[in-house]
């Protein structure tokens, strides 16, 4: 059997776990090929990619959607062409109505930022600053969904009672990058204003920051960083004290839950329609059990 | 045309030997692309006999592979059109760097004027306007993604026309600018849930459509109109332009608004394909329409070029990005394979003129 | 003062420290042909660049028709009535002749399309064939581009750009270097036909001969300025060759410092 | 240098009109963007008097806020070695749209020799080879990286002396391969982890001293050498270049080749000063290295150019960027005003450009 | 044999439909001056090319100092001593006169750099103003660009850069044809220098006067085709026109098929 694999895209840290995940799983399936392409973030390449595989007569299809509410083109295409479509790790936009043949494997995107800006806000009442606490926001490309939504999240959170002593200083974009994260921190840094906070949509950009608050010497036990992802070096930044919470998603598990899914569906059988896979907070206190995780 | 009419002075002009068009080379390396697919697809082991064009698992009525040949043109159609507007601007003498972001934006904001009132019953959750915007005649978002593009363009080729600043630069600094707009129209957020007539404009074949249709006006317009003769004479020698008494100018932001009107309505066709807009789309098309005009046989120091060689161009592209799907190949591979017959078929095109020329 | 087609005063141009052109005085009348002579560099281009509106001047004058004109550039200066060959030819290297020939003007139908409006090739061809037949050049094929074309071969489509169209002023800058001695004879015809219709022209050339044969008058400019101002009829070679040197200069022009 | 000595024929020239530098424009803008966000911070009622390049909160030793003046710097001594090698091939002519990528490639296969053993005590989990390549001399993952950027400018060169096709596409082609590459090295994981010595090279400030040091070797070899003199000659008139006896295709590869190098040294010190290489770095790179080669006052169509022209083109870059973060400016807008900024230096440089030109 | 520094055989260039030369037999001994004359178009550049290896021939030989060659480009030929100033000049816009003069040759120091040493800015600037001091030409200062100097100062620059290097051969197209009185009388000074060293010479020109003038023999071309051989001595300005315009041919030339 061989199943076609569109990923957002490959430069992606935590996809290309989710990535492997799937390779891997599908090399030990014996019978089964799974062609993995890249839409480079582009939501008419996706469709286009879709198109071709129907072209090829693949007989499943697995989607990890550029854009969520661009998912209706891709379903109806599948459909037309009588093919099974699985969306994974991320929710599609018309997940209540896909059609018999189609599924998702995925998270809810929401989860993620929350658990970690609302850790962040708990280790600051902690800490003892609940009188008061300023944060910088690193986002990551403001053309993407995660991006958006996890920085909404950040705002939900300290528009709640219990976190609304944080105030944010300043919010911008980093591009997902950790080279951008530690020249913008450097940029924040200059201008002296103090911080306690500092929340960044993705672990690289965490990272960046923690570089560049070294490089200028401050200590990490001085302020508060948070990020989603749970990726090895951030795992590892944890290790060293660096890193305060990030979120951890399995990866690896999508990636073979959604081959899974495909498969099933291109034998007729039937399944659950809706996988959710939660998101799980990581503090260095049960970091242990994420270590070798993504 | 009466042969005899084209030397003057008696001297003798060998007409058998007449220099077969460039359009020709490239139509040469598409052919043979397709031939090596076609051949990977008996040789691949682990392709099982599969034909890239042909029907093989007697899937369709006809002998072709009808999916394949659609989506082959379909995929490159949008990037084509904006092509389509880049070609003229290279042909100009400058280059248009802009049409990607251009393509976002124009998107995000004909999408807002796109809004159906009700999704499968409920209210549309995306609207960014108020109620007056939903349900619109499909006119009003064609003509607000229309005038947006001619604005830009306007813009453009005003500052290359009138501060002579390079129009790579001018159309960088518009790179950043639209790019910036289309974030900032929704903050980020995607729209989504277009009319149904809106929807009509890229459904299935129509993206195809508009692309021949617009090929065709735009051949026509360069081949033999004033406007045309004036855009390859500018590329050639401005200053010969200018010297001749074209109102130089004045042509530059007619053809860069062209171009970026092309780039609009590519963008319109865009997001009526995918039912939403995002202001990330349209990441590289700028680099991929130059390179679809540069396969294509044009110079990219202007005043050579055809629209034929860009529309072959691009189904160079078309066939690649099919072909790769086709036998299987790794992502990673895709990139390199993509890089190596851009190349290829450039080499190609350069070694033929080449031996054309010196041919005795 | 009606006869007067073309005066200048004071024209002046610098490019940075180069003194191109200074404080040339300089009147043309109606049916007058008028010769510019001058080594290199003496600023001979430089003065009918200035005219043409190609470069903005430094300073002075130029009347045109009876009105001072401040062309903005040579679209301006061409809608006058000025039609120039300039040394530098100005072809579009990529176009063929017929096209080179109409730049600017091309034969046209459907005309209320504006910018759009449809080429006349065949008209263009046939007018084409026409214009390069009196300067007797030689070419194979005329839809072959410019660039292939030899040098004598660009200067005449160059010169029956200009001598295809009525103008009230015709300015040539050395329009026969390039050429043979067949197709300068013929150039010089047509230049003796615009005499003969009566329309001025100032001729730029390093041919004594063909000035001497050619034109009513010739101005001498030497290292940016003019130096002398001579009746073809009260003048020879040898004399002319000695306001170029430098080894005469009319009195009226000997302003302090040029030598 | 004696002044009479520069005429001859004994034609009378006003030195004191002497046009000056095109590198003094664009060093002007740089001090009036400056200005204006000093002025911006005073102007501004939420940025509470604070001010852009001066220390008001007593922090520094002088009167300057230094950790401003750093960053400024450091954020584009990357791209500003990129740069310095663009601004060569720019010159001579060509365009090279791989440096980006090739900053990609390069680092994820550098990094792969840089790694060390034992992370926090740990195994190191991101190796990409066996246990020979830990902690290996410094001088082998640079040696590897300069030679695989040396081969790479090779390729690019070699197709474009010798095929003569044009830069864009070759180079195009070449974008897409090193992406390949990049994400297939590793198949798109990222590589962290170097040794000591590997992270010293883009720690602290040392970027900044490579891109100094970089940028007076490259200003001497352009301006006093063969080398510099050739490349300005095939830009000018590539043709004249080759009838005048230049071995032009030779020193188009050489010229690749030296760009290729510069950005792998870039790829280097920036994946040592992130700790980190992915395959999704330099992201825009190649178009950011022109943009500054070109607010420098570097011509497209080459001949015309100066390293001390990019060097401050880069400031600008460097400053609009830290400024925006200065002033506190949306992200949707920093787009925005950046494509403002690069379109505004430039039209300020053209117009000063022109005035000199027909100065009295 | 061992007198003929240059001779082709049946050398033949078509471009295209377009038959540029056609079956060129031409003979230059050691120390002779030839002219080429011939109308424009008639292939005089495309000779010149073809020996010089701009381009590559359709057909036939060139034998360069008894040796067969066959140039890959103009810097094989310069490399075997054929300096030519070529019709279009071949200069640099943006780089200076001294950096044209010696562009491809430069004076140099700290050679052990190899395409990294360093240039003798100083000691090429003294040679350029010697290098143009013998073509006459005057120029405001040597440091402007190319593209600013006049068509003649342009020009002088690139018989300058000829004339400043010993060669086995020299050829020159057309070098006097945008230069001044006194220039040309210079540039013409400069051939004769030519000639007395012995250094054999290849001149096309338009110009009869100067042809007579300076060379030994004229060969002529019409058409692509060589249809004369005349030595200077047995001939005269008006049997030179002659055969350039087609009025007669000599019999050793006449082929069928040209008129
Ligand atoms: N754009 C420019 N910048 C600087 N100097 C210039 C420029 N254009 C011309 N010059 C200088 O001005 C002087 C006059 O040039 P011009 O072209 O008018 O000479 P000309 O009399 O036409 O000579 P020729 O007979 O060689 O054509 C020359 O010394 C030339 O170098
Ligand atoms: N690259 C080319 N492609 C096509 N035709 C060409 C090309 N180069 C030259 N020709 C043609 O070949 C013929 C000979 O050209 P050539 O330049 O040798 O003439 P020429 O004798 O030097 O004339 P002139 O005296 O005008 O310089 C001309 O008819 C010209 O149009
Ligand atoms: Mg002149
Ligand atoms: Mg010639």
């Amino acid at each position: 059997q061989t199943i076609g694999a569109s990923i957002a895209r490959f430069d992606d840290n935590f996809l290309t776990v989710m990535r492997n995940g799937m390779v891997e799983y599908a090399d030990g399936l014996d019978g089964v090929e799974l062609q993995v392409e890249d839409a480079t973030d582009d939501v008419a390449k996706q469709l286009d990619q879709i198109n071709n595989f129907i072209a090829s007569g693949v007989d499943a299809i697995i989607v990890n959607a550029v854009d969520t509410s661009a998912t209706q083109a891709m379903t109806a295409a599948a459909e037309a062409a009588g093919i099974p479509l699985v969306y994974v790790n991320r929710q599609p936009i018309n997940v209540d109505d896909l059609p018999d043949n189609q599924a998702f494997v995925a998270s809810n995107e929401i989860e993620s930022g929350t658990l970690a800006a609302f850790e962040a806000c708990k280790m600051a009442r902690a800490e003892g600053l609940a009188g008061g606490a300023s944060a910088y926001i690193l986002m990551g490309q403001l053309s993407n969904q995660a991006a958006v939504q996890r920085t909404k999240d950040v705002d939900d959170v300290i528009g709640m009672d219990m976190c609304n002593f944080i105030s944010i200083i300043d919010r911008q974009t980093a591009n997902w990058s950790r080279d951008e994260a530690q020249d913008l921190m450097t940029n924040w840094m200059s201008s002296g204003e103090p911080f306690d906070i500092v929340f960044a949509n993705n672990d690289e950009m965490a990272i960046g920051a923690i570089q560049a608050m070294k490089a200028n010497g401050m200590s990490m036990d001085d302020v508060i960083v948070v990020g989603v992802d749970a990726t090895q070096d951030a795992l590892v930044a944890m290790q060293a004290g660096d890193l305060d919470a990030t979120v951890f998603q399995d990866a690896f598990g999508q990636g073979e839950g959604s081959v899974d899914a495909a498969l099933a569906l291109a034998r007729g059988e039937d399944v659950d329609q809706k996988v959710y896979i939660p998101f799980q907070l990581v503090t260095p206190a049960n970091l242990d059990e994420y270590i070798d995780r993504n | 045309m009466a042969q005899q009419s084209d030397g003057i002075g008696g001297l003798k002009y060998d007409k058998s030997k007449k220099a077969w068009p460039n359009e020709f080379n490239i139509f040469i390396a598409l052919i043979l692309i397709v031939a090596i697919f076609e051949a990977l697809g008996q040789i691949l082991p682990y392709m099982n006999g599969q034909s890239f064009l042909f029907d093989t698992q007697d899937r369709f009525d006809t002998i072709f592979n009808e999916a394949r040949l659609r989506i082959i043109i379909l995929q490159v159609a949008i990037i084509g059109i904006i092509s389509l507007g880049v070609t003229q601007v290279i042909i100009s003498g400058g280059i248009d760097l802009s049409s990607g972001p251009l393509v976002a934006a124009t998107a995000m904001i004909v999408m807002s004027f796109a809004q159906t009132e009700l999704v499968n019953g409920n209210p549309n959750p995306k609207a960014v306007f108020g109620p007056w915007a939903f349900d619109l005649p499909i006119i009003v978002p064609i003509i607000v993604g229309l005038a947006f593009g001619a604005m830009i363009g306007a813009i453009n080729g005003t500052f290359i026309a009138f501060t002579r600043i390079p129009p790579f630069i001018a159309t960088l600094g518009m790179f950043l600018i639209c790019r910036g707009i289309a974030q900032w129209w929704t903050r980020g957020q995607p729209v989504s849930f277009p009319t149904e007539a809106y929807a009509w404009i890229g459904s299935g074949m129509m993206p195809v459509i508009w692309f021949i249709l617009l090929a065709i006006l735009c051949h026509v317009l360069l081949r033999y109109t004033v406007y045309g003769k004036h855009t390859y004479a500018i590329g050639s020698n401005e200053d010969a332009a200018r010297m001749s008494g074209i109102n130089v100018k004045r042509h530059k932001v007619l053809v860069y608004m062209i171009a970026s009107m092309l780039a609009a309505f590519a963008a319109i066709v865009l997001s009526s394909k995918n039912l939403t807009a995002q202001s990330g789309m349209g990441l590289f098309y700028e680099l991929f329409a130059i390179a679809m005009a540069v396969i294509g046989g044009i110079s990219l120091t202007g005043g050579r070029g055809s629209i034929i060689g860009t529309v072959l161009g691009a189904m160079v592209f078309g066939v690649i990005q099919s072909g790769f799907t086709y036998v299987k190949l790794d992502a990673y591979f895709q990139l390199m394979a993509m890089g190596a017959i851009i190349i290829g078929a450039v080499v190609l095109d350069q070694w033929r003129q080449q031996r054309a020329a010196s041919r005795s | 003062m009606g006869d007067i087609i073309l005066e200048t005063r004071d024209l002046t141009k610098h490019y940075g420290g180069v003194h191109a052109l200074e404080g040339a005085d300089f009147i043309l009348r109606k049916g007058e042909h008028v010769a510019i002579m001058g080594d290199n560099g003496a600023g001979k281009s430089t003065f009918v660049r200035q005219i043409t509106g190609v470069e903005q001047r430094t300073r002075g004058e130029v009347i045109f028709d009876g009105h001072p004109v401040h062309f903005d550039g040579p679209l301006d200066a061409r809608k006058a009535g000025i039609e120039a060959v300039f040394q530098t030819l100005a072809l579009a290297d990529h176009l063929d002749v017929p096209d080179n020939l109409f730049l600017g003007r091309e034969k046209t139908f459907m005309n209320w399309l504006g910018p759009f409006r449809f080429l006349d090739y065949k008209g263009m061809r046939q007018d084409t064939l026409d214009a390069l037949q009196k300067t007797g050049v030689k070419i194979p094929n005329i839809r072959n581009t410019i660039q292939n074309m030899s040098g004598g071969q660009r200067q005449c489509v160059a010169i029956a750009r200009t001598a295809s169209f009525h103008s009230k002023l015709t300015i040539m800058d050395e329009p026969t270097a390039a050429l043979g001695v067949q197709e300068t004879a013929q150039v010089e015809n047509i230049i003796r036909t615009l005499k003969e219709q009566g329309e001025p022209l100032i001729l730029i050339s390093h041919n004594m001969r063909q000035v001497m044969d050619l034109v009513d008058r010739i101005v001498v400019f030497r290292r940016g300025r003019i130096v002398a101002n001579l009746n073809r009829d009260e003048t020879d070679g040898q004399d002319v060759v000695a306001y170029i040197t430098g080894a005469k200069t009319q009195p009226e022009y000997d302003v302090e410092g040029v030598t």
